[in-house]
Order: structure tokens, then C-alpha cells, then sequence
């Protein structure tokens, strides 16, 4: 089954106004960028975008922020943006924060057919609030619930044109939940290869999963903490 | 005299153990990495998803695809692995990680913590912060034990949103080791130089204080 | 006259449509791989861990590690993806598998299905097919009409322990095409030269028969 | 952190009577062989054993069956076994079959600190006797515990000296996810390689699951179903 699209605006078709989509990412490491570039084109608003982080003020997510169109964010960190704190401080936008690996969990959960499960993280704490709380093993644990998304928009290193899909280092993160839990995962991706070009054995996303592929044009790949040592002092372990 | 960063991280590095998978929070736990004792055998994972994570990259190696939870340039050592991201917390809350490093705001004499919102000021979010302290048997928090304003940062009860209750065996301070027992705070050593009257003055919450209170030894 | 094994197998696989990913259970559901229509899309998944399951393997050629859920040697097409068992099953609970083909030992008229035990005599286990069921929003049973001492295996409700509730939506035998609405079985084909009468005379359960009937096409 | 034993004895140490044990593999495809005979010659006894299938009658844990060395199996299928369907209809063999992907689930989870989740299967059959039901999205589900195990022996393809695992094919299985739900977990493969012998980002099983890893002595890799086309008629798809 071929999933290849020829380009981010024919990938990205149907995605409309209110509609809820997750991306991948950690920081600014493994974000499609050339999918939320295309997402400022199109305009589209009162997004809820479920995502770890929110990008910086001028990179990743914060385009979508600047734009105002971003009606509710659902993520574990948001520092590192002005704007995302001003806006969420003045109440234009809506945040739902999540423990990260209830998070991650939850994406899985959704993309599993799992409706809910029951984690220790958060419990005593008002993410608890409102919540179930059942005790396993003498300790308390709250129920959470599945997340799904209209569109999951992943960011791979390859992918078949099976959809099959692999990701670098820690650029996977969450890309591989979140391409679970789309009702359609769109994947952005570097380079697109034959099917039967990636090991079978080592696939890291199923194309089961994934509807669309395409590959992006530019990848700026920005670094959000440059940490280095220096040859000479070689100090650090 | 009172550590430095460098100091909390060194003494915290006291208590790693061969054989342990340790996971270090943004900050002040980071450094703990560049003081493991010799010959020690830990690996540190990263909840972002590595574990075997080495040194930062050389000038000009970086790689945007290889950053720790800080989004700090990393590198991988032979041996590692990546994985997403609900692996990584499996392991977390799988208990496969020994021990958990991580800064604070405040910390109660019952082990609670608050690490990730000031409400109406700043809220930067939990991040993994909840699920590794929920998960962890063996955690310890490096922080300051004042804040800014001067205001002890150890506490009777945390007056910031919680992060975990009840969790938090042991503290680390420029001033002092503390253990967390039987709800109260209990002064195990002092930093080099540094009186048991000052941590008493900065320790807000009850504070347990044997005849004798060693000083850190490095 | 009544379908052979192979028949069942060429009808089911007029129910494909491309672009699906299909998982066929063990028996008469793994021989419709063998009957897809030229220049159908559609892959298969094998509930052990292969998304892409080629055919057979030619003689010397199998592979102790390369199987199917039946336990067979298979081959692996090009683009297929190898997964453990929870990301198997994710793809089935999590709905991304379109249709699902097994079969049965008892179909009730309200879409209930039997088919991994019967008390005090023989209990082999559910398998996947608990998972499948529960979850597929399209089932085909692919069984015979009758059981081996010549009882209906279309029940008004069935007798042995379930293996699902109101989850099979069609049904075919090698008599008949039938589908479930309205707590109901409904004849939609009757195999070439077949009666209706036949197949009234050996379904149990409540049988909606319209005027005109059509053979099966092949 | 080496994790190399010298071999299945040594890998093996502190296996008891009346432990309980997850045993990787899917049929015969994927199981622990050389860890297996060594558990008929240790002679360990009321053992609690969580696999999907029980072996066939001479051969994977058919072998322990035999030697009677099983209080109880956890499965999903036990079919292909004679001397298995006579002890437990005799009621010698208590048996606790749960539906596979449930079976799955319940490892990863036990694995991963979840200590129960939803799941619509089994729900209305006798699998959800006894068991909370909760509705999400108009369907009814039932609420599944994790499992874990006092050692978990997985079979892998490779390891590193890290504990690193690497599977082949439809041989990974059960494999990963028991893996993660073992107090130890003890790793059988055909190669050792060194630290850094395999691609960080193409590891099916992270070291940190993994306390022991021993090279197999013999590798039968017995075929349960020998199923195959000739090449002239080359008739099936």
C-alpha cells in the first residue's frame, strides 16, 4: 500500500479548524517542522494540539501560538516560550498539563484500544483531582484515561513506502505513540525509501499505523541547548 | 563554607552504587554525571529516551537528534539504547531505575515535594518530574536550602502544588545531608565549616539533630 | 452443490478491499490469502508478530523463526514489519486492523461466537481470538454450517462458553452467505445448486429468508 | 555492566520450587531451549509457569510437563500438547487461560509499573467473571492486573555484554514484554557481541530489563508446522 504524498500540502489535507492533533517531539528535537510550517499556511485555528513541549517563541509549535491557533495545548513541559506564558497566564489559552510518562502512556493507550489505565504518577497532587483512585499492592494509584487525536503528525528519519517507519536516536520520543493514536498519522520523514529497503526486523513504527508519508524539504533541525566540551580539556566524564 | 553546585553534586555522586540505573533531573542533578567515583559502574537514563548517555559531544559534533531531557547536546556510549517515550517511563515506573536525582522548590518533613508550579506566576510543567518521583524507591532532591527571598525551602508542610507525597528519602544542600524519616527531617552531616546552628536556623521544618553531626567528607 | 474448504476461502476473499490490513485465523480464514483478487492491495497480519506475510516458503527454505499464528513457516513480503505481541495486539484492539476471518464452533443468531472450549472435553485456549472479536468492527466466520455429529452451528443462542458478544457481522459456510442484523440471521447467498431449503432445514437460529436468493458468483 | 554468565547453569542460579517463571516465545518459535533442559535437570518443582503456549509433548516446556515439575500454566493457547489436555482434565495441572493479547498487555504492564488497565476482550464470556466492568464510549470493558514474574527467561537473537537485546523475525514474541516484567530476567541468545556492537537505535529490549545474558549451547529450533511450496507449481500466492 503505497502512503507516499508528494509534498506537506498534499499530506496534510483535511486538517480543519477545532480539530485536535498530536505531534511529536521532545524540545525541539523530532518535531515535524515542515508540517507545522505548512499548518501556519493554512491558517487553520482553535486547534487543540496534544504535544510533550511547545516549541520556542519563533521555531516548532510557538509558530502556532504566535498565529493564535492554538485554542488548547495538552502537554508535560511548556517552559522556554514567552509567549506560550502569556498567553496562558492571560487566560487566551487553554492548558492541560500531564505528567510525561502518563503522557506517553496515554497516547499508547489511545493507538492500543486501551481506554484507560491505572498509573501511580500524580497521585496526592491535583492532576488526581476529579480522577478515579483505586490502591494496587498497598499504594494508591488514579485512573487515566486513552488519548486519541483527528491527525498525528510524526517526524521520522525514514520511512518505506509501506509507511514503515524509523527514527534517530532520541528524535523518536514520542513520535512513536503518537503515531499510534491518530485516526490518521501523517508521517514527515527525511528520506523515503523502497519497500523492502528497511530491516523487517527492526521497524520501530508498522505501517499499520501510519496513513500518509511525505518527505521534507528543509529540515533546519535547531539545537536547543548547545552543550559541547572542548577537545583540548576533555574534562568532562 | 557553604557547597557550591558543584559540591552537592560531588556529595550526591557519594551515594551512587555499582550496577545502578540512575536517571538525573535539569539542573544541579546533571553534574552528577561528571563526579561518578572511579571504577563505579552506573548507567544514566534519560527520560526523553536514552540510557548509556555519555559526555557532551565534542566542539562541533552535536547532534540535533541526540539530546538529553535538559535538550542539553549529548552523546551516546557504547553500549546505549534509545527508545520512545512510553518505554522510557516504563522503566521509570517499572521501578527498573535505582535512583532518581532531581531539584525541588520545597520538600516537607513528610517527603512531600513541589518542583513545577507557582501559582499565577509560573508554570513551566511537571515534565517527568510525577511519574519519577511516584515511581522511585530511591530518591534523593539537590536544591538550595533557601530560596531567593531567603525563605527555608524545607518545610512542615510544602505550601506550593505538590509533585509527590511522601516521597523523598533523602535531601542534599550547599548546608546539609538530611534524611526523611518518621516525618521528620534528621541532619546526617554538615557541609565542611558549616554549623548545625545555621541548618537549624534554615530548616524550617522539625529537624532531628544527633549528639554528633560529621561533616561531608569529599 | 456445497462449497469445499477452498470455495469458503474464494468467497471470503471476494470481501476484500484495498488498502486493508486483514488478520486470518488458523484453518479455512489463513487459505484466503491464497484467493486475493489481482491488483488488491491488502496486507496481512499474524497476530504472533509479522504485518506483510508473504506465502509458504519454497521447499528447504523455511525458517524456524519465521511463522505465522498458526504455527506455519511463512515468508515475509517486502515492507513487512516484525513487532512483539502487545504492539500485536495494539494493532488489533486499537482497531487498525479492517477485517478479521475466523472460525467457529457456534454463532448465535444475536452475532455471539464460541469457539475455544468445550467443558470437560477439549480446552485448547482463546488464543488472540478473545482480542479480535472484542475489538474488529468487522468479522467474517468462516465454518461450516454443521457440526460433526450434524447439529446447526447457527444457534439461536449458543450452547458452549462464548468467546465474544455481538461481534460477528457475517458469516460464511459452505452452504450459505448469511449476515446478523436485528438479532437475526439473514440469507444473502446460497452456494451454486444449493436450496434454500437446505439451508433452512440446518440453521437453528431464526433465519430471514428474502424472495429471491442468489447463487454465489465466483 | 557486563551482564554475561558463562553459561545456562550459572545464568540460571537461584531458580527455585514454587517460583513463578515468564517463558518467552510463541509456540515453538522463540523459546528459551537450552534455559528449559536446564530447568528439567535443576528438577525445580510447583512451578507457577506464565508462557503463551506449553510446548509440544517432547519438546519446550512439554519437557517440564512431563517431569511434572508445573503446579500451574498461565496461557493463551495450549493446543498440540497430549500429555498437557490429560493433566488438566484430571485436575493436576491447574490452568489459567487468558486471552493472548490480554496475556501480552498484562506482561508490559507488570513491566511497566501500570498495575491494571481496560480491555474490551472477554468481556460477556467467562473470562470477565469476578472482574470490574466499566463502560467507555458506549462499549464495556474489564479491568485486567498486570503480571510479573520472580525471573522472566526470554530468548533473543543477540545481546551485548549490556544486556542489550536484539530478536529475529516472528521469534521476538513475548519475548520483549516479558522481559520487562521480571524480577530478573534472564536472556538466552545464539551471539554475545560487545557493548557497542549494536545500533542504539535498533535495540528491541533496553539493557536495563535484563539482569543475565548466556550463549545457548545447542539450538534445535525445533518447526512445529512445516509448511512449504515447490518451487515448480509455485501456485500460492
Amino acid at each position: 500500500m503505497n502512503k507516499v504524498k508528494k509534498n506537506v500540502a498534499e499530506a496534510l489535507e483535511g486538517i480543519g479548524d477545532n480539530m485536535t492533533l498530536m505531534l511529536g517531539g521532545f524540545g525541539l528535537c523530532g518535531i515535524p517542522e515542515n508540517a507545522i510550517k505548512q499548518l501556519v499556511l493554512l491558517g487553520v485555528r482553535n486547534l487543540t494540539c496534544i504535544s510533550n513541549n511547545a516549541g520556542v517563541d519563533d521555531y516548532g509549535l510557538g509558530l502556532l501560538l504566535q498565529n493564535r491557533q492554538i485554542k488548547k495545548m495538552i502537554s508535560s513541559y511548556v517552559g522556554e516560550n514567552d509567549e506560550f506564558e502569556r498567553q496562558m497566564l492571560s487566560g487566551e489559552l487553554e492548558v492541560d498539563l500531564i505528567p510525561q510518562g502518563s503522557l506517553a502512556e496515554r497516547c499508547r493507550a489511545g493507538g492500543a484500544g486501551i481506554p484507560a489505565f491505572y498509573t501511580p504518577a500524580g497521585y496526592g497532587t491535583e492532576i488526581a483531582e476529579g480522577k478515579e483512585t483505586k490502591v494496587f499492592d498497598g499504594k494508591p494509584h488514579i485512573l487515566e484515561t486513552c488519548l486519541t487525536a483527528d491527525y498525528s503528525i510524526v517526524k521520522a528519519w525514514k520511512a518505506d513506502t509501506e509507511g514503515n517507519l524509523v527514527y534517530k536516536a532520541t528524535a523518536m520520543n514520542f513520535n512513536p505513540v503518537m503515531a499510534m493514536a491518530g485516526k490518521i498519522t501523517i508521517a514527515e520523514v527525511e528520506e523515503i525509501v523502497p519497500a523492502g529497503a528497511l530491516d523487517p526486523s527492526f521497524i520501530h513504527t508498522p505501517g499499520i499505523f501510519v496513513q500518509r508519508v511525505f518527505q521534507g524539504a528543509v529540515f533546519e533541525k535547531r539545537i536547543e541547548q548547545r552543550t559541547t566540551r572542548n577537545r583540548e580539556e576533555n574534562g568532562i566524564r | 563554607m557553604a557547597l557550591d553546585k558543584i559540591g552537592i553534586a560531588k556529595r550526591i555522586a557519594q551515594e551512587l552504587q555499582s550496577g545502578w540505573y540512575v536517571n538525573l533531573g535539569i539542573g544541579i542533578p546533571t553534574l552528577v554525571a561528571n563526579y561518578v567515583p572511579h571504577g563505579l559502574d552506573v548507567e544514566f537514563q534519560s527520560e526523553n529516551g536514552i540510557l548509556g548517555m555519555g559526555p557532551f559531544p565534542f566542539d562541533g559534533e552535536e547532534d540535533a537528534d541526540l539530546i538529553n531531557a535538559g535538550k542539553q547536546t549529548i552523546t551516546a556510549k557504547p553500549g546505549a539504547a534509545f527508545f520512545d517515550s512510553a518505554t522510557s517511563f516504563a522503566m521509570i515506573r517499572g521501578k527498573h531505575v535505582q535512583l532518581t536525582v532531581l531539584g525541588a522548590m520545597e520538600v516537607s518533613q513528610s517527603g512531600d515535594i513541589a518542583n513545577w508550579k507557582i501559582p499565577g506566576k509560573m508554570v513551566k510543567g511537571m515534565g517527568g518530574a510525577m511519574d519519577l518521583v511516584a515511581s522511585a524507591e530511591n530518591i534523593i532532591v539537590a536544591m538550595m536550602h533557601s530560596n531567593k527571598a531567603g525563605e527555608s525551602k524545607l518545610l512542615k508542610t510544602c505550601t506550593l502544588p505538590l509533585t509527590g507525597v511522601g516521597c523523598v528519602k533523602k535531601i542534599v544542600t550547599e548546608l546539609a545531608v538530611l534524611k526523611i524519616e518518621e516525618g521528620k527531617f534528621w541532619l546526617m552531616e554538615r557541609a565542611p565549616g558549616v554549623s548545625v546552628e545555621e541548618i537549624k536556623q534554615k530548616t524550617e521544618g522539625e529537624l532531628v539533630v544527633p549528639d554528633f553531626v560529621p561533616e561531608m567528607v569529599f
